[in-house]
């Protein structure tokens, strides 16, 4: 590689060889062929508006060569160009065909031209902007703001509607009330259950259920319903504590509930 | 207006030179300006005069900014040793910005509010029975700050309790010339306002609820504008 | 400052003083000397309006108050269709302390930038065609998120591409007072080089169609702006 590389540049000279090494060195730096159009175009040290656009053609095209002979990888867009080029120094040089359809060389020539100019007026007018007076650099904004308070004032409303239902939704639950507060004829399985817990520890033989109501309870159906219910769960509530134990022995047969006797391991 | 044309056209020359004279004191303020302005907190006069060309007088540019901004839109002040340019303090209002914004009143605050305006004068205890839930004090206070209810008398009860009333604001703006011109529970059942499902959690243990509620209201209501 | 935007402005302020007559224009000015003062960022006069009481003309008083301040050591600036009080340039080193690093721009970027301020409303395929190469999207949106680009209209050509244009914050940031006013446009312009000028047959730069990174980009550009 190092060989190769040497021999290759011998025969330039030493200004050229400078030239070249700043090329091939740069060359991941370039941004695509139209920048390194525009680099080469430097050599030429002229107007943009008249370049020689041959002269550029050769020039790219020769360190294509160059690149090549180098084994640099060259992106596929700069080979594209080169092929382009290559068509276009053609164009330029021979006498134009006028069977030939299509932009005259000159007037590709012209349009490469107008885009190297542009090109360079766009750097060039991105510098000017960079170097104007900056904020935050050259100008400062408020240091101290002071931020616009904002003041939230809710405001509730409410339509005759809202109100409406809002007292509907209170009597309807009313309506209800009654029945719930009337506990005259509920007994609670919490009731149930605290009564129990104080009867189990005598109940060693299975006792029925119905047995274990509350005295007073077993007259009036509302109840004795109730009463029933409250029992019944509280004793699977004994039995959930390991207080119990309850059977039937068929369907609809009485259910039977006893101490559950302590086992000696 | 000229004479700070003048001195800022020297500028130029002027800030770096620090061996060479001071620059002028229009200069010098336009220097303290520019860094009061700039600054994210009030600067002092030592670290004005740290941050200026040697041998500005700081202090005494301060003396003229303060005049040049007397009864302008902002001033130049004092905060503690050091100095901050301010808003003045009759311009205030323009840094608010108030936003109204419409929120429905909550359904606490509504019931509150109906059963206030249905049962009224009422006491607090009375609120809290009728909606089976502690009425919070934030709730009242809401509806006093609205000003859609009021104190009324008190209750010649044991503890004399205040009492509460809705108040002309509410009827203006419910639209309603008296508080007896609510509609009814039989009206709010046939505008099929009143909702006959049971609350969840409650057994309809007998009997039609639409028969019953009927005539449970009935009484309760006329009871309610007996006095 | 049409009558459109005088009566947009009154609903607005209207509350405070809506029956009283518009404070004298001294007073006004001193309003809009607070509100610039107070505010970091530029406010529009729209914005002006509508916290100022009604019948307010800002727009005359940031006459007056522009030329008051012409020559100090802070200055009114217009920056778009909003109005700023920024530091005077020449006092800058003065503020060493409040200096902010920008944030280092690649030259692909900087180049960018440059392009669609002078060539905005541009697409990114006009962007590619003048540099030459595509542009990565990790430039546009470095730019998109310094806020000094965003999405302009779309091109009403074949496929109608997005398009970008400098912001408001651009404007400020550079210290344009608007777009015309960047540095050499009028000459550019003279020049023909702002011309969107077709390449005559096909020439192998970004412009070709086939290399175009746009392509790809298109769709999921145009979702955003799919209403």
């Amino acid at each position: 590689m190092t060989d190769e590389f040497e021999s290759n540049i011998e025969t330039l000279s030493v200004a050229e060889r400078l030239a070249a090494e700043a090329l091939i060195v740069d060359v991941d730096g370039f941004e695509g062929p139209l920048d390194l159009l525009l680099t080469l175009s430097r050599t030429q040290k002229v107007d943009l508006r008249k370049i020689s656009v041959l002269q550029l053609a050769r020039q790219y095209l020769a360190f294509v060569e160059q690149a090549k002979a180098l084994r640099i990888e060259l992106a596929a867009d700069y080979l594209v160009m080169a092929a382009w080029l290559a068509y276009l120094k053609s164009r330029l040089l021979l006498p134009p065909d006028p069977t030939e359809e299509g932009p005259s060389g000159e007037e590709l020539a012209a349009h490469l031209a107008f885009q190297l100019e542009r090109l360079q007026a766009m750097r060039d007018a991105a510098a000017r902007l960079m170097a104007r007076d900056r904020l935050g650099r050259d100008f400062f904004a408020r240091g101290l703001p002071e931020g616009v308070e904002r003041v939230r004032k809710v405001q509730y409303t409410a339509t005759l509607l809202d109100l409406m239902q809002g007292y509907a939704r209170i009597r309807t639950r009313d309506e209800f009330r009654p029945f719930v507060m009337d506990r005259d004829s509920v007994y609670t399985m919490e009731q149930a259950l605290e009564r129990m817990r104080g009867l189990i520890g005598f109940a060693g033989q299975w006792t029925d259920i119905s047995s274990w109501l509350p005295d007073g309870w077993d007259g009036d159906p509302v109840k004795w319903r109730s009463a029933t219910a409250a029992t019944f769960a509280a004793s699977l509530e004994l039995v959930k504590e390991g207080h119990a134990e309850i059977r039937q022995s068929e369907t609809f047969a009485p259910i039977q509930l006893r101490k559950r006797e302590k086992r000696h391991e | 207006m000229s004479d700070a044309e003048e001195t800022g056209a020297g500028t130029e020359t002027a800030p770096r030179e620090s061996l060479f004279e001071a620059p002028p004191i229009g200069e010098q303020e336009r220097m303290v300006e520019a860094i009061l302005f700039a600054s994210a907190e009030p600067v002092t006069v030592r670290e004005l005069e740290a941050r200026m060309p040697h041998g500005c007088d700081p202090a005494e540019a301060l003396v003229y900014l303060r005049k040049r901004y007397e009864g302008r839109g902002v001033r130049v002040v004092k905060v503690g040793d050091a100095w901050a340019i301010r808003t003045a303090p009759d311009l205030g209002f323009l840094m608010q910005k108030e936003t109204v914004e419409t929120r429905k009143l909550s359904r606490a605050a509504i019931e509150t509010l109906a059963i206030i305006a249905y049962h009224q004068p009422v006491t607090r205890a009375e609120i809290e029975e009728i909606r089976g839930v502690s009425v919070s004090r934030g709730t009242v206070d809401q509806l006093l700050e609205m000003e859609w209810i009021r104190f009324g008398r008190r209750k010649m009860t044991p503890g004399r309790p205040v009492t509460f009333v809705v108040t002309q604001d509410f009827l203006d703006h419910f639209g309603l010339e008296n508080a007896r011109d609510l509609p009814g529970l039989k009206e709010l059942r046939a505008a099929g306002l009143l909702d006959n499902r049971p609350p969840p959690g409650m057994v309809p243990l007998a009997g039609d609820p639409e028969e019953e509620g009927g005539e449970d209201e009935a009484p309760g209501q006329s009871e309610l504008f007996e006095d």
